[in-house]
């Protein structure tokens, strides 16, 4: 199976072909042979041939947290966290990760996390400058006030202060 | 006394049930709806609701808490901290009651919770204070008289909540601009977590020591002080390092120090387990800061070096035991203590709080490791409340040992579904390691702990006075 | 020393493992089929396989374990406990291949690892035996000698492997009729557990206490014991609680043993960690039993109340440092520790083995407990190897406190689809506890553990003289 | 509804009801009011009213461990440890646990735990007296052996040294 994931920005072409107990895995053209075994749900134990060497080796525990996009997960390694996003061959394409880029079109406030609206400070049809406060969403104890990423106008505020919302959900529009 | 409600959750509500359960008293739990399933709940003897989710329909609910002591017969309350820790109504409605409350008296929290107040009780006791505000500054002032004040202290100023407390309501400002911004946050702020928007100014000191002194005083007039915490790394004024002893502190400083802090207690007749903390400068002079009435988050540290176990003591003292301690012990620390935060937090995304459900949980164990945590895996991290998930506490013959010990429990610790500051704070510490002895030099954390500062700001699009602003040590405890 | 090759599994590979990450030594597992997925593979930087899972074609193959040191690069052993760690011709075979063995010497280990020859050397020493057989019986020695020999030191006698340890090949035996079979269970056990079916009989003591003397040697002459522990409840000659200190020695006494040690220890030029054990009379006289030349499984309890990292300097012994150790502290317990194993072992079936996958695990935490396994939710316990899966260990402000902190914690250990010696362990603390301070008497040990051995004995369909015995308490603690 | 529970020798009548985000559970007439939530996969956090109280308030974590036999859990309740079997309503009938009354019929000797058979120390034919050692199981470094109720014949040995045998498995009949 060959997959495409893209890890910090590079995106790797990966294939994986059982062999035996053991799992060749191509990075990028360079060749893993992988012993892997569950040891819990989301959870692997990992040894790892060094480039060249037939017998796997060196241990890694993989620990995975599936994320709200299908196909991103975040990798646990010895106390780091790795986001990384798993598609099939060709899934990304040329350009790497994909996003709206910020200096065009309208701008889409969105819930960094789960919260509720603490403050809404605009109302549709408001003109506001760049770094304007917007919105305030609190989670834990914490208030993080949103800000218009350059001059527009409001046009849509979906939500009113004391609601609830969930990460990624749209607050307002600023175009 | 035969049975102890907690009046929190979380991690200190495990803790102290823990206690509890070695003195054989029986514990209640109360939860709000979103905590049904925590883990104070799962391992307490009985489990009340007291509301819905949000802190002042629950936690906060003095009736709700007092008419649960009442009906679970419980005859004595623990606070722990935050929530009511510090609210000297809840600690008369104990009273007032019939039940005893774990902790000062209200009269010592009102005093001490006050922070003009307090300061004031430190200069009564011979103790150098802050430059800054005397008088509270109530949500009526208007933000020219409170430019005013600022002007006379001068910038670069400390704005905090009179009842604050855990870096709540509290800005930094270095300038008349961005006084009006940070007072509406700094009160709101501290009107959503301690019920009173009251703010107070005092002048910041540059790259000071942050220094606490553990106190326990009983019923009998006996006040006895601990070997200092030093509480120096900081991110967002919330601790995140604190360990024990200090590296700045020499034994005729700790008399000095604890001395003081005897002092201050002394003069205000404090009883039961609360922590005074200093500013100490580079040129050994220290200010009294503030007082804590409670038990604090990193008590653990003291626990470690000093063998006591501090939660135990808070209830003997409350029911009318004498503190049999020996002062000397209390003042000779065994070795070093180090206690890491665990915060449900992003560091990769500006610290962006990260709540949700714990897919996967992994606990490091071993020699010299303690982790205080109220996450299990399968349970929730709530929206509603404090992020910090659990406490990572490691021991050592020395502090280079107990931080090699804290790197290698920090690896093994793996939490899975939400983002924490794990990776942050192991990133603080596997920095220039000495290879032979594999131990880190100390002034190595605050340095690795500025550079992972400076990956967040740059992976971060906010302005400074955002409560998001990035970690900052306000000195290396290594210099 | 950059790479240690650690030579056994389960939770002493991972303890030693978590002393090498504390040091920054990379480090080397071996596996054996059925481990492939088990802890210390996991935790590991490297791990390699030895072969197939019976111990005799795995982890007590010398070749294979010697070939995987050298291909991995690893510059030193540790052989933990059990499998090879008193091999003397392992020991060798390390030096050979120019690797170092984290332990005493070859010559040491043939010396003290002879039960008989061990007895000598104490008696050089000036150090009491216990009377017994001077020379080893090998399995060519009829049964008529045997019983002759018996019949000369007289019966109650215990049968022992001369190549033993933690109670494998060892029987009691009461009577001539008993002998035959004792002696092929002894005699095999002692096989299959140590690759030497060598056994000797010694008188046993009636109620005597288990008391065992730490002791570390440095390469340049040092030799410094360690406050006692004592090991006396037992269960068909297995160590189940172990505490140091204990309640019957003491200061004088303590310094009569540990000067005893060191003696017999110096006799012997012993270097790195080696425990001597003793039988301690009612009247205070004692006699060396043996010498393990080994770290102990109880090693940690020892951790607890002097503060010493013993694996940590096993290894600074084995790359040639001085133990710079004070001796008074070594000497001086601070409160007490109390460590109890945690078996797949199940109690309410005459403590039949109990391999299989752990379905659920919940490990105590909180103050004062520390848990040594080599377990996880998830993982198998395979029926190759012994059944000890954990050890709970609890430190406390003095004993009632640590068996208090202990109570708590085997109530937050939850083992699911194993059966594990857990709720025994449990049970044998949980009675005659005073309700105000929620402690135990110390005698209630003991005699709440003959209690749960009577119940198992009314639940086995089994003879005294099978490996099924009931529990016994040796003595209680208490007394 | 209704499941018969055995556990240590009692069999109870136990009837399940749901009652809203309650519980009611009937066990031989007694009704308790219960409130559960599963806190991991065979894990219940329980609050448990006292007989009569309409408010639970009691907390019992329970975790399950499914046994061989289907219907067959180990309960394990703050370091205890309770064997149960659970059956549908008449499911145990009259009578108490099932399992053939040691006096009659031929002996069948099964292990008690996986394990390696050590040592078979009789032979098919073989006249055996009452606790004579038939066949010794080791597992976990430690020999069981496993003795004749009464006298009699060995008429069938189905392993042989070195097997290795799963719990419960047949080893040899005695008639």
């Amino acid at each position: 199976m060959t997959f495409e994931i893209l890890a910090g920005n590079t995106v790797r072409q990966v294939t994986v072909a059982r062999n035996g107990p053991l799992l060749h895995v191509v990075v990028d053209g360079r060749t893993l042979v992988v012993d892997a075994r569950r040891v819990g749900d989301m959870a692997l134990s990992l040894l790892v041939a060094a480039e060249g060497d037939a017998t796997p080796v060196r241990s890694v525990d993989a620990g995975l947290a599936a994320q709200r996009t299908a196909g991103d997960f975040d990798v646990h390694l010895n106390g780091r966290t790795i986001p990384v996003q798993v598609r099939q061959a060709g899934g990304f394409g040329r350009q790497k990760k994909a996003g709206a880029a910020p200096g065009t079109g309208p701008q889409r406030i969105t819930a960094p996390m789960p919260g509720k609206i603490a403050r809404v400070l605009v109302k549709a049809g408001d003109e506001v400058k760049a770094r304007q406060g917007l919105v305030v969403v609190e989670a834990m104890k914490m208030e993080n006030e949103l800000r218009a990423a350059r001059d527009g106008r409001v046009c849509e505020v979906s939500v009113v202060e004391g609601q609830s919302v969930d990460a990624g959900a749209i607050l307002l529009v600023v175009e | 006394m035969k049975k102890i409600l907690i009046a929190n959750r979380g991690e200190i509500a495990v803790r102290v049930i823990r206690a509890c359960r070695d003195m054989s008293i029986a514990t209640v739990a109360i939860y709000s709806d979103c905590d049904r399933a925590a883990l104070h709940v799962r391992l307490a003897d009985e489990a009340w609701p007291v509301g819905a989710s949000p802190p002042r329909e629950s936690y906060l609910r003095i009736d709700a808490i007092i008419d649960v002591a009442k009906k679970s017969g419980a005859d004595a309350v623990h606070p722990g901290y935050g929530f009511l820790a510090e609210n000297k109504d809840f600690a008369a409605a104990c009273r007032d009651a019939g039940l005893v409350f774990i902790g000062p008296t209200p009269e010592a929290i009102t005093l001490m919770g006050s922070k003009t107040a307090a300061r004031q009780a430190a200069i009564k006791a011979g103790v150098p204070v802050v430059p800054g505000t005397e008088e509270p500054l109530s949500e009526q002032t208007s933000d020219a008289d409170v430019r005013a004040v600022a002007e006379r202290i001068g910038y670069p100023l400390m704005l905090k909540a009179v009842a604050g407390g855990g870096g709540k309501g509290m800005r930094m400002v270095s300038s008349a601009a961005e006084l009006p911004a940070a007072l509406r946050a700094a009160r709101s702020e501290a009107q959503s977590a301690f019920g009173d928007g009251a703010v107070y100014l005092e002048r910041r000191i540059l790259a000071p020591r942050h220094i606490e002194v553990q106190l326990l005083g009983d019923h009998h007039g006996t006040v006895l002080p601990f070997v200092e915490r030093e509480c120096s790394i900081q991110r967002r004024h919330q601790k995140v390092v604190e360990e024990s002893p200090s590296l700045a502190v020499s034994p005729e400083l700790r008399r000095r120090l604890t001395s003081a802090a005897a002092a201050v207690a002394k003069t205000v007749g404090y009883t039961n387990a609360g922590t005074i903390e200093f500013l100490l400068d580079s040129d050994g002079s220290f200010y009294f800061l503030e007082m804590n009435t409670r038990l604090q988050v990193e008590h653990p540290v003291t626990e470690m070096v000093t063998g006591v176990d501090l939660v135990q003591w808070q209830i003997r003292i409350a029911r009318g035991e004498r503190l049999d301690l020996d002062p000397e012990s209390l003042l000779t620390p065994m070795a070093h203590a180090i206690e890491c935060r665990i915060y449900a937090e992003d560091p990769d995304n500006g610290f962006l709080p990260s709540p949700g459900r714990i897919q996967g949980l992994r606990v490091p164990h071993g020699p010299g490791v303690r982790d205080d945590s109220g996450a299990y895996e399968g349970g929730e991290v709530p929206i509603f409340y404090d992020p910090m998930i659990s406490k990572l506490i490691t021991w050592g013959e020395t502090r280079d040992h107990a931080i090699a010990r804290m790197k290698r429990a920090l690896a093994e610790y793996e939490v899975r579904g939400i983002r924490t500051t794990i990776p942050f704070s192991n990133g603080s510490w596997t920095t220039r390691t000495s290879r032979r002895r594999g131990l880190t030099r100390p002034s190595s954390i605050a340095r690795s702990a500025r550079r992972a500062a400076d990956r967040c700001r740059r992976s971060m699009p906010r302005t400074k006075s955002s409560p998001w602003s990035p970690p900052l040590c306000i000195c290396s405890p290594g210099q």
